[in-house]
């Protein structure tokens, strides 16, 4: 359960109410650097809810967050993404009216004196986001391009593109791979491993077992708001995880009809 | 199948053609560039002879252009930031009155009433600005109530302090104050006074200014106008703060999540248009020397028009402050140019509802093809 | 003692002109001890001024002042008011032909045609025969009746001489602008009250006419007698704004009091106020006068 | 991890309890019923004694409050089918104009004016509807756009016809007419021509109507705001179309996808919002026997507040033609009990504004509770 | 390629542009009543516009449509409904703001004779989606509840169970398992079986090919906007297929790194 080093972030506690609704009742995690924590689980298991007061969309209702060891609380995400936290939602953050590279740089925008004020430098801008594209196998027609013209797994792909690039220290991906298809989704898987092996921490939340089984170094089930507990990459097959993830029991039925395929 | 290295559109067998000519056109100021250009046309061709273009007139229609400018910048900023302010008008009247009362009757230097009416506007606007991003009301809700409310302490204010709706007595107020002509005076008058002496511009022939030239300077009004649009322009295309705004108003929670200071945002730009319109107000106040109750009625939808008439869409995150001002434009030039022209005045507002449907359907069609938006 | 009154105008809340009336009404409240109510529909729709006269009658007073500026719209009201025991005195517009079949006590106030029939007829005289109407508030039908008026008293066609100016200064100031300099050949300026007269004056001193072109208007203000006084305007027909509220309210406090009521409708105007003997008319323009 | 059979939100453990009453009081119309009865307990309170409250004190609110009714129906059901309509008041004093035109100026017979401006005023509902699903623009451009062509056809009609801006004549006009009486009218004379005698409501003391009562009727004005509430309330629960109007204006494309003809119920509601403008409209010109160019103005502004208080939501699929009225009641006891109340009238907009904001905010905190929005 | 009975929907050479896009460029297809027929293939393959043409929401700008062997033209997606063709679009067509009986019956409302006038008959719709949605497991607070306090993946049940109780003869679903967790699509696969033995015919559209095969009798592979071929299950292995789908070499190199997992 615990790792050679420390982790970068430390969640303990944690719940999260919404008005009469416990989203999560109470989930611990650690995050190591130059590791991808998988986090699984059924629908509103708490999983996007949890991943949101890690990135300072939302505050705990109670519970503790470190951040390289030190207790942290983040008033917004702004906070987060300064402290090196980047974030891709289950909901987009794209703004589809605006150009692929100001939606890129959106709240990082480079900057560039001009005598005395500083100015938006869009030549930068411009040339960094056609270069990020270009490696993640995406050639624009040009960097005004606006995003509402993208395919839905060309917006995922801006998306990645854009937390890998400024996300220094922490890469939380949730469901990216969802809407994706068999190349895209390969594409991001290869980009997980990529980021991780340069010492980055990435979480990293699917439904789909092989997907977690493929690039992740720890699992960890929620269910209704709480941990089922948390796993190391070789401690547990994809059998038990697609069990634990599922409650057991339940699917026995449906597998005999359908030949165990899900 | 193919061999190309990703799904991109580029070079795409799947994407027809589109030539380089129309690509460069396209751009949201199109339409107001379109629309100004047959404006101006139309009255060239039916209303030259009628004075609108000789110095006196052009000062005319810029005078009703620049200060629908003033007023749309603010509009169009906080319209890109995803809001919008129907208190414009009830503003104007408010900050109008606040100046005159300040100055006249409580007998304050005219540049604390001007300093104090600008710091209460402010504050209203972020008001109006908190309330919006705190309680997720509509704009349209919020700014309507305040539309009633700062109306209504216009009128109030003057009729139990002063028991009249109009105060006057500000020109008078305002003799050798250092800030007032920064709003109500006219510059290069020498420059004018030269050209109507060296007979490029007219002179008054008859009347008491006999001989001095027709226009005699430029309004300190058309000078706000054009700082704020080029203000109003680096700020929304040249500045991180542009791409706030741009955030801010194509999707509020998506901005919220990367960071952008969503709304602080807004309620800067509400501040925004409080400013301008209180600019609008103080320039009024300072050219006729009284503030009246009843100013500024209507200059909400006034200043909308501008802006939508200008290619920005009303929901937000799309739109340019130069186009904006080409909307200005196009509005004084056509209000003025059918005066000019003869045309039955009543008629103006067919004239401008219809100017309004089309150019927003162009505006639209444009827009489409620039964000490919379904 | 302590009778109450409202009057009930059909201005907008804007209109700066009715000031006059608030104060007269007000100084008449204090010095015959009475309660007195000023009223009016906020936006000028006089469908709404029928419904506050109604209500008005419906609080039980001892007597209305009302406007009387559309027959048909108010003369229904006010007929039920007068019905229901409340005293009326019709005030401003309308005529005292109306105010006596709607069963008012008397009219008091000006009859808008005939006042700019007779401005009319005295432009005439001073060699007048084309002119500028600026209109603040076409949708009144009072306000057409003094352009009507001018132009019928010059003998000349209204036609395209009546703008509908809008009641922002700076956009009437410049329609003046833009009107007069399409038609240049223009003779007169007649403006229908301070809203209109005061940008106007402003416009004039810009394109060099003031003094130049003939300009009379209607209803007077601080700016009005500054133009009268400088000679910029001709003459201001004054319609007593300030007697039109005092003396109904003084009228109806004496008649209720002790049943006295004068036999006679009171013209509070029209008078010409030219640049002569100005100085009282200086002293309180836009408060009493 | 637990035994429930589904992760629905039913007796989970994840969702606090929340009582019966509670849910019971959480409907839409909940801020219309809490706004209705503290209004009346203040003006009860403080106005009791202004005559407001006896027979001719609530035929006159009601009276406003049945007009703020009539329209508000209409801008509910749009409101709900997802657009609104900023040409209502435009609306308004442009059919009174032509049903005066016609009947008056042209001569034709009154039921024959009233019918071909019903129609009229139908058609150009349809049109406004028509370009918002056409080129789906905001509905507040095009609304806006009509809202001056219209007003700009008022003022020009009647004044390059008849040389004036109001129109009267058509009480003579309609003597006679079978249609008229059925928005000039009044009902249940009889009734309160007994109340009179037997000394229940009070009876005129002089003149021509002497020992008549005072109230002689129920005006077809509040007989048509009831009728159109209660019409509109059921077409609204408990029709099919019903249905559809929440679905065009919770959200068209998915409505779109499951079949609902969106576009028609949008053109509908558009005709509807007309409808009831006309009906405002013909029933102010039988019962002043005039038309006027500025009748009507700000009532869209009037009809939305009335709308919103009511509950619905300003950007559709959400609210109640029952909220609807009462936010009518209030407004209009509202505007006339402040005149009884002998409040000073210039401060009626600024308490029309708090009100507005406040009902604002707490129905959108009952509507979070109702739908579960975040 | 063919089966023993009549195709229920043959679809023949469908194009579709938007604009400059053309999203499919001649596509042909035949869909059996009782069968289920899975649509495959990448991001902006134009699955979605495609199966848009079978129900009415897009004309096609070319191409001819059959239902029951004769030439039909849907209009509107109404026309489709009334065919008989039910769909699950991607972007789900709920309405939140709406209970869940309202939406349920959305487009389909029941009507009660009252007098001359026909009313909604809110009895019967509340009494009917509480069963159906009894039946796919979710247990409603009550009709009443508002969809928006529903979790995506309720939302996405009542969904499919709206478009299986209207759907008399074709069930369409486009990506209804991508945001699902284990049981949630376990439960879909296992619906989408147990309608296909009614008799019904299904289109399926997946990114998952293991979901495909679990209940797919045939497998039709999209491609930039053409058809690459239609497979009979048994005729293909899920690696031919997940080949197809990626396009083939271009996995090699991830499939290394990554175990084959994808
Ligand atoms: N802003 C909110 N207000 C109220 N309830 C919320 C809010 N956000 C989430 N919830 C509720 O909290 C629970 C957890 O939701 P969450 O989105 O975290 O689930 P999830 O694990 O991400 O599910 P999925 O796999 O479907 O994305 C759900 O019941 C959801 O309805
Ligand atoms: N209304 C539209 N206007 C313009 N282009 C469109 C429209 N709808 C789809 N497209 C384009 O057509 C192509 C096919 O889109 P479609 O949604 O059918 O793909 P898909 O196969 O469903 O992809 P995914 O697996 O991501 O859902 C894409 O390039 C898309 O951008
Ligand atoms: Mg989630
Ligand atoms: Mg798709």
């Amino acid at each position: 359960m615990s790792s050679n080093h420390n982790p970068i972030i430390e969640m303990k506690g944690i719940e999260k109410h919404f008005g009469s609704v416990i989203a999560l009742a109470g989930v611990s995690l650690k995050v190591y650097p130059g590791e991808c924590h998988c986090l699984l689980g059924d629908n509103g298991a708490g999983k996007s809810t949890f991943i949101k007061t890690m990135s300072g969309v939302h505050k705990p209702t109670k519970g503790e967050i470190h951040f390289e060891g030190k207790p942290l609380n983040f008033e917004r995400p702004r906070d987060a993404i300064a402290a090196g936290i980047s974030t891709v939602y289950q909901d987009l953050a794209m703004i589809p009216l605006m150009s692929v590279s100001r939606n890129f740089f959106m709240g990082n925008e480079p900057l560039r004196k001009f005598g005395l004020i500083k100015l938006f430098d869009h030549e930068h801008a411009n040339r960094v986001t056609l270069e990020e594209m270009r490696k993640m196998g995406i050639n624009l027609r040009g960097p005004d391009q606006a995003v509402g013209t993208l395919s839905g797994g060309e917006r995922q792909t801006v998306a990645i593109a854009r937390a890998v690039h400024f996300g220094a220290k922490v890469l939380i991906l949730d469901e990216p791979t969802s809407a994706l298809g068999v190349r895209q989704t390969a594409n991001v898987l290869a980009t997980i491993d990529k980021v991780r092996k340069q010492g980055i921490a990435v979480v990293f939340i699917t439904h789909n077992v092989r997907h977690a089984m493929a690039v992740g170094d720890q699992f960890t089930v929620l269910n209704r708001g709480k941990t089922l507990g948390t796993a190391k990459r070789g401690d547990i097959t994809p059998e038990e995880l697609q069990d634990m993830m599922a409650g057991g029991q339940e699917l026995v039925a449906l597998e005999g009809s359908l030949g165990g395929t899900v | 199948m193919s061999e190309a290295p990703s799904p991109a559109l580029n070079g795409d067998e799947r994407i027809k053609t589109r030539s380089r000519f129309r690509e460069a056109l396209i751009r949201p100021e199109l339409g107001g560039i379109v629309g100004t250009a047959v404006v101006f046309t139309l009255f060239l061709l039916f209303a030259s002879d009628s004075g609108m273009f000789n110095s006196q007139g052009i000062m005319n229609w810029s005078q009703v252009s620049a200060q629908f400018m003033i007023i749309a910048v603010g509009a169009c900023l906080l319209m890109i930031a995803g809001e919008f302010d129907l208190s414009v008008g009830s503003m104007i009247g408010f900050a109008g009155m606040m100046i005159a009362i300040f100055s006249v009757t409580l007998g304050w230097p005219v540049w604390l009433a001007i300093i104090v009416t600008f710091a209460l506007a402010l504050a209203i606007g972020a008001l109006n600005g908190f309330i919006v991003v705190r309680t997720g009301l509509p704009s349209f809700i919020v700014t309507l109530a305040f539309l009633f409310i700062l109306r209504g302490f216009t009128i109030y204010f003057p009729q139990t302090i002063e028991r009249k709706t109009i105060i006057g007595g500000v020109k008078d107020a305002a003799e050798g104050d250092w800030l007032a002509p920064l709003f109500g005076g006219k510059i290069f008058t020498g420059l004018f006074q030269w050209m109507g002496d060296a007979g490029i511009i007219a002179v008054f022939e008859r009347g008491t200014r006999q001989g001095q030239p027709v226009v005699d300077g430029v309004p300190m009004l058309i000078i706000w106008a054009l700082v704020l649009v080029v203000l109003g322009h680096i700020l929304l295309t040249k500045t991180r703060f542009g791409n706030w705004i741009f955030a801010a108003g194509g999707d509020a929670q998506s901005a919220r999540y990367t960071g952008v200071p969503v709304n602080r945002v807004k309620i800067l730009m509400f501040m925004t248009t409080a400013f301008c319109a209180t600019v609008f107000a103080t320039c009024q106040v300072m050219e006729f020397g009284s503030a009246g109750a009843d100013r500024g009625l209507l200059k909400e939808f006034e200043a909308i028009i501008a802006v939508v008439i200008g290619g920005a869409l009303l929901t937000g995150g799309y739109g340019s402050v130069i186009g904006a001002a080409l909307g200005a434009l196009i509005f004084g030039v056509v209000q003025q140019g059918l005066f000019f022209a003869g045309v039955e005045s009543s008629l103006f507002r067919v004239f401008l509802g219809v100017i309004l449907l089309f150019a927003v359907i162009l505006n639209t069609y444009i827009r489409r093809m620039i964000t490919g938006e379904r | 003692e302590g009778e109450k009154y409202i009057l009930v105008s059909h201005a907008p809340d804007s209109d700066s002109w009715w000031n006059t009336v608030k104060n007269g009404l007000a100084l008449a409240g204090d010095q015959m001890d009475v309660e007195i109510e000023y009223r009016n529909p906020p936006t000028g729709d006089l469908a709404d001024m029928a419904r506050i006269i109604e209500q008005a009658a419906a609080s039980g007073p001892d007597g209305i002042i009302t406007t009387l500026s559309d027959y048909e719209v108010l003369s229904g009201p006010i007929q039920a008011a007068v019905d229901s025991g409340v005293d009326v005195i019709i005030m401003n517009s309308g005529t005292p032909d109306q105010a006596r079949k709607v069963g008012a006590l008397m009219y008091v106030g000006q009859p808008e045609y005939d006042a700019g029939h007779a401005a009319g007829l005295r432009a005439k005289g001073d060699g007048v025969s084309s002119f500028l109407c600026v209109n603040h508030y076409i949708s009144s039908p009072s306000s057409t009746e003094r352009c009507q008026g001018f132009a019928d008293g010059l003998g000349i066609e209204l036609g395209n001489q009546m703008i509908d100016s809008g009641q922002d200064p700076s956009e009437i100031k410049n329609k003046v602008m833009a009107y007069l300099s399409a038609n240049p050949e223009t003779d007169a300026v007649l403006t229908l009250g301070p809203t209109s007269a005061d940008p106007t004056l402003l416009a004039l001193d810009e394109n060099g006419l003031a003094g130049d072109i003939y300009f009379g208007t209607f209803d007077l203000g601080e700016e009005i007698v500054k133009g009268i006084k400088a000679g910029v305007i001709n003459w201001g027909i004054d319609q007593q704004p300030f007697l039109q509220a005092y003396l109904p309210v003084v009228v109806m406090t004496n008649y209720h009091r002790f049943g006295v009521l004068p036999g006679n409708n009171i013209n509070s105007g029209p008078g010409f106020v030219t640049a002569d003997g100005l100085e009282k008319v200086d002293l309180f323009a836009g408060e009493y006068r």
